[in-house]
């Protein structure tokens, strides 16, 4: 263990843990939150960590801390807790106040979808249907939560499998998507060029040359640019 | 043509303020012979170094020698007469000129209300969803403009990761990166040679820290000094200043 | 008091709060906490409600539970409390652990603004309801990128329009304006003129003495500037 977030006091690392997870806009999974402490002290990012003696000494003492964070919110009586959902870690409401929350929520109307839900939601409106890994390769981030929890909010569907090696899943917008943003259908979409540039940049393996924008000619105007300059 | 757009490179009353801070000027006292001067001679080397000079530093540049020709009639007129402060004519711009610095100011103030209040988290995810019926929800932000801008968000974000790579091969450096490293220059060493450090770069390396150096100086984040003109410029630490 | 949260037990009534202001991704501000309150027990929406007997004991009780709060999340040492911000009280994490975790999640860079996007807001922020000419007057420079950056961030909104030749659109800050610099209300922010001071100050160094500054060599040099100007 060589991260310094394991030489820290258990007190600051709890406090850590538990700030992470109130202010992350995703429900946090174990892999996320040693990727995140992991990331301060080293540049790139850990892949392939998940067999390792660090990671494993990690999940114990997460669970630990998490164990004991729900234990000093019992006792000091706050109504919310961390829970267990969809593979992550968040915070939620104690069973007996869910009415209270659940009044709240229909007078205010108050909840939004996440930036990732957004963004994800887009992507498959547009590309549908469409598999995890090109979503992935769009927003160039791992997506797997947000799109399980779309898929529960039913904003989402399994529309078939994708016929290229492994079979993955495919994905769609479903009716309620439509109904929620006042759609009638996917085609009163606005159009997006400058999108279809991005996909189609990112979705074309064949082409993993990126060419230079700036040509041959421009570089030699700004070269005898800067010939004239030295001469001022 | 190859044009540099300085972004938020600011406008003629920023540049007026810095020559005035600079020359420790009574702002009720411009030497309005010498400001316009350097202004003109400040509009030349954007040009020389094709940054677009915005068509406001044009204007400023007729206003300053408009008022300098008042001020050539005014000392004709009234040779022997002590001057009155309200027929002055560069008190137009003086007052102008306080106006938009007291905005500067409390924009600085802001900026560090900003920063001692950033590490105030907000909470972001909470789990009540799965305790009520998903089909009586509406979402506040489940708009066409939401999902758009998260398109944007995505074309924004995944550009600036092309764009850098794009750079690595035709500049070495942006003026941003050359900022950072400039800063961190002289918070290490406070003071140091502008020839020194160009030595080995580029030529286009010389134009973007130039630039950088230029742009550092007029957010006050760091001093140049050049005693006489096209001797070596030091640029200096600007910490005392504050 | 008719109304039964007011005849619960303290313990209930603070948990009530706790969980509502918990639960929301926003501040919430003293009237939304009375209005849900009084309507859980009412169908009804409750209006007029600011200078009843009833609202007042409610904001007395109010503070009451939510200093309470603050002070047993401190006790227990969580690493976040409830702060008054933009009229309202949110759920925030407390200053040094934000840090920390600003720090660990590297990725998420706190957004810094412009100096002209500062500019922009301070302008806005005294001399609201303003218009973009009217800023472009003060600032000496085109202002338009930023204006509209600013609204897509949501710091600054289109408040109306003034009834001027050519209606132009009025901007206005935002709650999240408010958030940003971690005020209560526009109210807090110091006197403009305690600015004006400092500039003056700051850039006049004799104000008794006025001269003009213009000698016989200057006023050739200018006319050949002139000249040359013309050329150009």
């Amino acid at each position: 263990m060589e991260n310094s977030f394991f030489k820290l006091d258990f007190e600051t690392q709890k406090a850590i843990i538990e700030t992470l997870i109130f202010v992350s806009d995703e429900q946090l999974t174990d892999d996320s939150i040693y990727n995140i402490i992991i990331n301060l002290d080293k540049e790139t990012t850990p892949l392939e960590h998940s067999n390792s003696e660090d990671y494993h000494n990690f999940l114990t003492l997460l669970n630990e801390i998490i164990i004991k964070i729900n234990d000093e919110l019992d006792k000091s009586n706050r109504p919310y807790q961390i829970i267990r959902i969809a593979n992550g870690w968040q915070f939620a409401t104690r069973q007996e106040y869910g009415r209270i929350v659940r009044y709240y929520y229909k007078s205010k109307q108050v909840r939004r979808l996440s930036n990732a839900a957004l963004e994800i939601l887009s992507i498959i409106a547009y590309r549908q249907p469409i598999t995890k890994p090109e979503i992935e390769l769009i927003r160039g981030v791992n997506s797997s939560e947000t799109v399980n929890s779309l898929l529960e909010k039913n904003l989402i569907k399994i529309s078939g499998r994708k016929s290229v090696l492994g079979r993955p899943l495919e994905y769609s917008t479903t009716d309620e998507f439509l109904k929620l943003f006042g759609l009638n259908s996917l085609d009163e979409l606005p159009e997006i060029t400058e999108f279809e540039e991005l996909v189609r940049r990112e979705l074309q393996q064949d082409e993993n040359d990126i060419t230079l924008d700036v040509s041959q000619d421009v570089i030699e105007q700004v070269e005898a640019k800067i010939d004239g300059l030295e001469l001022n | 043509m190859f044009k540099i757009k300085l972004q938020d490179f600011e406008g003629p009353f920023d540049l007026l303020l810095y020559f005035i801070k600079r020359d420790e000027i009574d702002i009720y006292n411009i030497p309005i012979a010498n400001i316009s001067h350097e202004f003109l001679e400040y509009i030349n080397l954007m040009q020389m170094l094709d940054i677009e000079v915005a068509s406001e530093f044009i204007l400023m540049a007729a206003t300053l020698l408009q008022i300098k020709a008042e001020m050539l009639l005014r000392l004709h007129e009234e040779t022997e007469e002590q001057a009155s402060i309200e027929d002055d004519p560069r008190l137009p711009l003086v007052e102008q000129l306080i106006e938009y610095k007291k905005f500067k100011e409390s924009s600085r103030y802001l900026a560090h209300r900003a920063e001692e209040f950033q590490n105030h988290l907000y909470r972001k995810v909470f789990d009540a969803e799965t305790k009520l019926n998903e089909n009586e929800v509406n979402y506040k932000n489940a708009s066409l403009f939401s999902l758009m801008n998260a398109i944007n968000s995505i074309i924004k974000r995944r550009n600036n990761e092309i764009a850098r790579y794009h750079q690595v091969n035709l500049f070495p450096i942006s003026i941003d990166e050359k900022k950072k490293e400039i800063i961190n220059l002289v918070r290490r060493k406070s003071r140091f040679s502008f020839l020194h450090y160009i030595r080995s770069f580029t030529k286009i390396e010389i134009v973007v820290s130039f630039l950088a150096i230029l742009e550092l100086a007029r957010q006050n984040e760091l001093k140049i000094i050049q005693q006489n003109y096209l001797d070596d410029i030091i640029i200096m630490s600007n910490l005392n200043l504050n």
